[in-house]
């Protein structure tokens, strides 16, 4: 592990309104590193996530890439690169697909025709955006939505993507998909990743360390193959 | 002859809701708020350009100069006092008449209460053609207009910052994420929309309406009204929805007889209630996306 | 007094309109009683009817009409009233009003007269709270919320969007006609002019709704109380400052307080954010008014995740 | 308290049998007697809710002269926005918490209606309240009184003007409520009588914006002449309306359109010849400009009600109120609510401020003043010049020519006795 | 139980049902599966009458659906899920189970108390909470709860698993076996969740860009090439 991670998170508190959350998290993630996140339903993922970015209160501190981000704003924080895939369907409903595209690399300087051509890539992975561009977003099925929420996200270019659940809702082949083109983009641009994902085979298959999560604290920390391969863990904190 | 002339005053009706919708329309775009408070705004706005011609500024720059303090007022206003109130849905409503009332009691404590007039921004008179008479203040405040729609539907359609608003307006959760700031956009949308009450204001005031505290009181009514027929997002359809309701508010009252000018409102309501339940959304409006 | 709402917190959508329904129930109770020489008792309840029958119709459209739009038609429809009103000046006096009897103690009563006619309004209200209330916990209720929150789902569960729109509405503009015809007989004297005819009586219904915050009974009681005194009170010291001074006020008080006055003191857990019952300004010795109401899905002024 | 009145004295008014609630002397101490007053400070509606300034100014002269009788007058000033509903709390809350003795001068129609019958059952007076609308004025409501005077009068007079301008036709355009309708009501029978056309008759609204459908339906009618009741910025806009019409009939409005920061706003050219009338002396009248009533009105304003302005013709208004006020509580017996009221039944006053040989007379009549003078406005030097009632001819500076209530008044108009030497303002004729 | 027939719906350009046909048989557990957007979901929604569909015809028990107003359809038995819970934030966890029971009561059918339905789907202690905030998991037992209350004969569940641990999945599929087995249940599934839909269900319907492209045995469908390369992968 590098001595200077992109992300490094100590002792973060969070809570909503008199509901604490999370209790003392620490976590890291090392530049171009995948890291997935498990835990138990209620355990804080997503609360995690969403302080990491910036979207619930909390105390402690972060750090992405030698800045302290503890207390800048969600939009501060994606222009740094760190980009959020948030759990369920967190797309601009009343937009087109095209403009939700067009919203993902709203933070970076880009010439028209160079969104263009990076919003065609993204059609490419996933075509059915292609099919539906004029449509507006919340009309589309369930994991259409992800797919968009995923393309969008993608189209910040991320120095670290956090992704809530991105099989959410979505189909087998295009899970499959979606994590092949996350390792691609991982393996091709050092894209860094943080995964909470239920379904464990597939994020412990493509992550280098995991996180067990319960009850708002970390309760394992180590490399994914040793989790995945130890039975008494898998089957204390993954139930299987 | 008459009904030309009718439809010549309804278009002039129809100018004065069209100004303050058009405010309206901007506020709702990148905030999704409905200001009730934006008429009051837009008084104090012309209030201060008559300070200002006061001290001898022409009105175009009088205009211009009121129209940028109207921005910074605007904007500090979001920033101190509706956005802290944004979180739950009926409380920035009544933030909204709170900043009415207050800008209606800044209008008469600082203004007082006599009316005054606004020197006109386009040349007095007007053009006469087979005796129908068309100020010359009307085709400037409808070309004025023109210049803000375009200008306005470029900005939203056209550029970046104008797609942010339209996200930021409807899911400021999801423009989070997606690194867009969304209390600034709340900002400077309002900040926007204040600075257009400004232009309304001096709109009216070239329409034949005197500057004095309450002069928008009922405008704001006919202006929302206007922004219903044509839906809250389009600045077109603040215009027409405006001119529809002057037009046909003037026709009916000068022509048919026993309906006299005090009903207009009457009418008013007639109208947006047909076109509401043909097209719940109004004329120009995009129905909200629902799906399960 | 207070008049009150249901709708609001229920169905969660606006009107700004129910000024109207407080003018149809005093106008009709005060000139049934001075033109047809009808009993006030057989008088008020025609009010209140009529506002009723009136929300009724007036609740059709809303089955197409919704959220933020909805609640400028009934901005409109409020503006309307004295138009209307004046249109029929001959019965109704217009602007010039209508002298309406006031309600007298029965013979023998050791209560005065203004005292007759507190207890008479605030009966009322307890009525009409006791009502909502129950309503609020009842079934209809639930549905209400549903309807308010999902209208899709709801209909999924069983709940019929029509029926229940027309009949919250009617409710709920029955409720503030039962205050105007309340208004009518303890005032003695309406007018187009009077406040609460106007859209001005609709905003401070619905101030008064949120001041007091939704969730809780006294909530709705104590926002009356302040919407309508607490200008009287500064508008003695300093009349050209009260209204800046109510704006103000109205305004602290909303960012100290969002949930309304009744959340200083308790702190309710989130479970029920919407409410229900609605205030009214609760004047001086007897008078009544007001009320409000809203209803129905969605975001009234938009927001959607 | 209940009524215990010494009951009238040979009076035909026996103001205390109905009372429900009698407090004769409440208000009343050695020192103070505390009266209040109800009036728009805010809203559409403030700037004729100036008149409190005069009123207030009057009364703190008087105060400093050592008051009524020894005793100093307090006035209450609340403000109803010209919402009747706040009216009512308003005099509810001055009689019931102040106390106070009387209420002077509510100011409009619907507003006094929401509280006459309240102060009639409680006998408690309602002096000199601020409108002419002949409803207000009703025999039956004997502890109020009104001060303008009505606007039946008034539309009588113009009528009058019309008729002897020799027009034919008459337009009419006035505000849908019941000052509005007032001015029509009175005025159409005398035309009519006349057998002049009454044309077309628009009203509007007065939120409403703009006024012009209004003018290009009456401009179509082109009648000769065309009667205007409206108040505020209708006014200008109306006139301003008309002139660019370039239709040209014979301006006829209501004393409230010629307020001189109403006329200030009218185009160059609007408004001109336009009649109106008149009872008092306004301060923006240069014949007054040298006037010593008016001198001293303008010196305590400037002393005591400073913000105030002096030129606002409804600020002198409230002056002349209270100078009314003070001789009627000077003339009461006892100061009692019944005397007091009484007295004012019986004055029969002329103060300085008004024009000669106008008279507060209420004895036998609910409507006091019963005299106007007609005048007509100059755009070119913007003032008004009186006139005279038949032939339309300026008078000299100075003169006046009234008309006069109860009789004909094609016949009536007659010189006044003085010009120029007011007779003194005393309490008895 | 269920009959689809001949269903065609399309949106604007979009034709998201072609021809529809399928069964589900009384008491059993059907599967309803597909890629994203081939038409599940509108499937659904025209089965619980939010949509209607062009052409084509729904039967339940012999009763014609699509002369049925949606909201009578939990009187006929019918209660769903949404695959966004479609929760009602202004009422507790409770207060939304309670709308569902509030259903059962009307149509007097035997249905499961609101208090065992929360302890079953291990609700009670978040009963009183706003249904705002929830986690992902919690919500979809909060859906399936409502659901369950309303004494349903069939139940349409909209990926009920999405979200859930590899355990949660297990229990969930343990709560809804025993669940039918004592109310009679049946079940029409949509599920990703592969293995949960094998192990739970007597039949499988696969549809693709709006078309049945496979409808047999969950064993048949898995080895179906056509379903394979459509949906499953390698
Ligand atoms: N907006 C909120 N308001 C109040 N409490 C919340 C809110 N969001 C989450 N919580 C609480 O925080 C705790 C953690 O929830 P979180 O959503 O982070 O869990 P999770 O691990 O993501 O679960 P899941 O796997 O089901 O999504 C839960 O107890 C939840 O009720
Ligand atoms: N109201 C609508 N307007 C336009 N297109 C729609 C609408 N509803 C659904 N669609 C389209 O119809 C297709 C089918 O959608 P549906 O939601 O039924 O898919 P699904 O099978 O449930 O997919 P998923 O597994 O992703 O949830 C999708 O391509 C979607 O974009
Ligand atoms: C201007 C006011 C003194 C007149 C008032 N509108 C009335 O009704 O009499
Ligand atoms: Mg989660
Ligand atoms: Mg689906």
């Amino acid at each position: 592990m590098p001595l200077v991670p992109l992300l490094d998170v100590d002792n973060l508190h969070a809570r909503y309104g008199q509901a604490r959350v999370l209790h003392g998290v620490s976590l890291t993630v090392s530049p171009g590193e995948v890291v997935v996140l498990l835990g138990a339903n209620g355990a804080g993922k997503t609360t995690l996530l969403r302080a990491i970015t910036g979207h619930v209160e909390r105390t402690g501190s972060i750090k992405f890439a030698g800045t302290d981000i503890t207390r800048a704003s969600p939009a501060a924080i994606v222009s740094l690169g760190l980009v959020q895939v948030p759990e369920g369907r967190g797309t601009f409903a009343d937009l087109t697909v095209q403009e939700n595209l067009r919203l993902g690399a709203y933070t970076r300087r880009v010439t028209a025709a160079a969104l263009a051509l990076e919003i065609s890539e993204i059609v490419e992975r996933f075509p059915i955006l292609g099919e539906r561009a004029g449509q507006r977003a919340g009309l589309l099925s369930g994991g259409e939505q992800q797919m968009l929420a995923i393309g969008r996200a993608l189209l910040a270019r991320p120095r670290l993507l956090v992704l809530d659940e991105p099989s959410l809702g979505l189909a087998p082949t295009v899970t499959r998909a979606v994590f092949d083109t996350l390792r691609e983009l991982h393996d091709e641009q050092g894209l860094s990743l943080l995964v909470v994902e239920q379904n464990a085979d597939l994020s412990l298959g493509i992550a280098d360390r995991a996180y067990v999560l319960e009850a708002g604290e970390i309760q394992v920390d180590g490399p994914a193959a040793a989790i995945r391969d130890d039975a008494g863990l898998r089957r204390a904190y993954l139930g299987y | 002859m008459l009904a030309l002339q009718l439809l010549v005053d309804g278009v002039g009706k129809g100018a004065i809701y069209a100004a303050l919708a058009l405010a309206i329309v901007v506020a709702h775009r990148s905030t999704g708020l409905i200001n009730f408070a934006q008429g009051e705004f837009a008084t104090l706005s012309a209030m201060l350009t008559v300070a200002l011609t006061g001290l001898g500024l022409g009105v175009w720059p009088a205009l211009a100069v009121a129209a940028a303090a109207s921005f910074a007022a605007g904007a500090l206003i979001q920033v101190v006092i509706v956005r802290p109130a944004m979180r739950r849905d009926l409380v920035p409503v009544v933030i909204m008449i709170g900043l009415y009332v207050c800008a209606n009691a800044i209008g008469q404590l600082t203004f007082g209460q006599n009316p005054r007039p606004l020197e006109g921004l386009f040349p007095a008179g007007g053009l006469v053609f087979g005796g129908i008479r068309v100020q010359w203040s009307l085709i400037g405040v409808i070309l004025l207009q023109a210049v803000v729609i375009t200008a306005l539907t470029l900005f939203f359609v056209r550029t970046k910052i104008g797609l942010g608003f339209r996200a930021v307006a409807t899911a400021p959760e999801a423009s989070r994420v997606a690194g867009i700031p969304v209390e600034r956009m709340h900002m400077i949308g309002w900040g926007i929309a204040a600075a257009l009450g400004a232009v309304a204001g001096v709109s009216l005031t070239n329409l034949g309406v005197y500057v004095e505290s309450h002069m928008m009181t009922t405008v704001l009514v006919y202006s929302l009204a206007a922004v219903t027929i044509g839906g809250f997002d389009s600045a077109l359809g603040a215009i027409v929805g405006g001119a529809i309701m002057g037009v046909v508010e003037s026709l009916v009252t000068g022509l048919v007889p026993g309906v006299s000018g005090d009903v207009g409102i009457l009418v008013s309501l007639t109208i947006i209630v047909l076109i509401l339940l043909s097209r719940p959304q109004g004329l120009f409006g995009r129905e909200r996306v629902a799906r399960v | 007094m207070a008049g009150l709402n249901l709708l609001t917190g229920f169905t969660g959508q606006v009107s700004v309109g129910h000024s109207a329904f407080f003018g149809i129930g005093a106008y009709v109770t005060g000139v049934l009683i001075v033109h047809a020489g009808v009993p006030m008792t057989a008088a008020i309840i025609a009010g209140t009817l009529s506002g009723g029958i009136a929300g009724a119709l007036f609740g059709i459209p809303s089955l197409r009409i919704k959220g933020t739009h909805l609640a400028i038609v009934t901005l409109v429809l409020a503006a309307s009233l004295p138009a209307v009103l004046s249109t029929f000046s001959e019965i109704t006096g217009g602007t010039e009003g209508l002298r309406v009897p006031r309600i007298t103690p029965p013979r023998g009563s050791f209560l005065a007269a203004d005292q007759t006619r507190y207890y008479v309004v605030l009966g009322a209200l307890l009525l009409v709270v006791l009502g909502v209330f129950m309503l609020d916990r009842s079934r209809t209720g639930r549905a209400l919320r549903a309807l308010g929150d999902n209208e899709i789902a709801a209909v999924t569960y069983g709940v019929r969007p029509m029926r229940l729109r027309i009949g919250v509405f009617a409710a709920s503009s029955t409720i503030t006609a039962l205050a105007g015809a309340l208004f009518a007989v303890t005032s003695g004297f309406i007018s187009s002019t009077t406040s609460y005819m106007t859209i001005v009586g609709s905003i401070v219904f619905l101030t008064a709704l949120v001041i007091g915050g939704r969730a809780l009974l006294a909530g709705p009681l104590a926002g009356a109380a302040i919407a309508e005194l607490l200008p009287a009170q500064i508008s003695r010291y300093s009349p050209e400052w009260a209204n800046f001074a109510y704006g103000a006020i109205l305004i602290a008080l909303l960012l100290l307080a969002p949930g309304g006055i009744s959340s200083l003191r308790f702190r309710r857990r989130r479970s029920h954010p919407a409410p229900h019952v609605l205030p009214a300004p609760l004047q001086q010795e007897e008078t009544p008014h007001d009320t409000d109401d809203t209803r129905d899905q969605a975001q009234p002024t938009t927001r959607i995740g | 308290g209940d009524g215990g009145d010494p009951a009238s004295t040979g009076d035909s008014l026996n103001l205390t049998a109905d009372c429900l609630h009698y407090d004769p002397t409440a208000g009343v101490t050695t020192d103070t007697i505390k009266l209040g007053t109800s009036l728009p400070l805010t809203g559409a509606l403030a700037i004729p809710g100036t008149f409190h300034f005069g009123l207030e100014a009057y009364l703190a002269t008087v105060n400093a002269e050592g008051g009524v009788n020894g005793r100093k007058i307090e006035l209450t000033v609340l403000d109803d926005g010209y919402d009747p509903a706040k009216t009512a709390t308003n005099v509810n809350e001055l009689v019931n918490r102040d106390k106070v003795f009387g209420i002077v001068g509510i100011l409009g129609t619907a507003t006094a209606l929401a509280v006459q019958q309240d102060l009639q059952d409680n006998c408690v007076p309602n002096l000199f309240i601020q409108t002419g609308a002949p409803v207000v004025a009703d025999p039956a409501q004997t502890w109020s009184q009104i001060q303008f005077p009505t606007y039946s009068l008034e539309a009588q007079a113009l009528a009058q003007r019309a008729i002897n301008a020799g027009v034919k036709s008459v337009s009419i355009i006035s505000q849908n409520d019941a000052f509005g309708k007032a001015y029509v009501d009175a005025l159409v029978s005398p035309l009519k009588d006349a057998g002049v056309t009454v044309g077309t008759q628009v009203t509007y609204d007065p939120g409403a914006p703009s006024v012009e459908t209004q003018i290009t339906q009456l401009a179509a009618d082109g009648a000769d002449a065309v009667f205007i009741a409206a108040l505020g910025t209708k006014c200008p806009q109306i006139l301003n309306g008309i002139k660019s019409s370039r239709w040209n009939p014979l301006l006829l409005s209501v004393n409230f359109c010629t307020s001189r920061g109403l006329l200030g706003l009218l185009e160059d050219g609007a408004g001109d010849d336009m009649i109106g009338t008149t009872w008092y002396k306004s301060p923006t009248d240069p014949q007054f400009a040298q006037d010593g009533a008016l001198a001293a009105y303008r010196e305590a304003l400037a002393k005591y009600s400073p913000a105030a302005d002096p030129d606002e013709d409804f600020v002198l208004d409230g002056w002349l109120v209270g100078q009314l006020l003070v001789d009627v509580l000077k003339s009461a017996e006892t100061l009692d609510r019944a005397s007091v009221m009484r007295a004012a039944h019986e004055a029969n006053l002329h103060v300085d401020t008004m024009l000669d040989g106008v008279r507060f007379a209420a004895a036998g009549t609910t409507e006091p003043i019963g005299q106007v003078q007609l005048r007509r406005y100059d755009s070119a030097s913007k003032t008004f010049l009186f006139i005279d009632p038949k032939s339309g001819d300026d008078l000299p500076a100075g003169k006046t020519s009234l008309i006069i209530r109860g009789t004909n008044p094609s016949a009536d108009v007659r010189e006044p006795s003085a010009s120029g030497a007011p007779r003194p303002s005393d309490g008895k004729p | 139980m269920l009959r689809v027939e001949r269903l065609s719906l399309a949106f604007r350009g979009v034709q998201a049902l072609r021809d529809v046909t399928f069964e589900v048989a009384a008491g059993g557990v059907t599967a309803l599966i597909g890629p994203n957007g081939a038409g599940k979901t509108t499937m659904f929604n025209c089965i619980s009458r939010i949509l209607t569909p062009d052409s084509g015809a729904l039967s339940l028990d012999g009763i014609d659906l699509i002369g049925v107003r949606a909201s009578r359809l939990p009187e006929l038995g019918v209660a769903r899920t949404f695959q966004h819970a479609a929760l009602f934030p202004s009422l507790d966890v409770r207060g939304n189970v309670r709308i569902g029971a509030d259903v059962a009561r009307h149509a007097s059918r035997p249905a499961l108390p609101v208090d065992e339905t929360l302890e079953l789907l291990r609700l009670s202690a978040d009963a009183s909470r706003s249904t705002e905030g929830l986690p992902l998991g919690t919500k979809k037992r909060v859906e399936l709860a409502r659901a369950l209350a309303s004494g349903p004969h069939l139940l349409l569940l909209d990926e009920p698993a999405g979200g859930l641990t590899h355990e949660e999945v297990g229990e969930m599929r343990d709560t809804l076996l025993a669940v039918k087995e004592r109310l009679g249940l049946t079940i029409l599934l949509v599920e990703h969740h592969v293995q949960m839909v094998m192990s739970m269900s007597s039949h499988v319907v696969v549809m693709s860009s709006g078309e049945v492209i496979a409808d047999g045995a969950p064993s048949d469908v898995r080895s179906d090439p056509r379903v394979i390369s459509a949906y499953l992968g390698s």
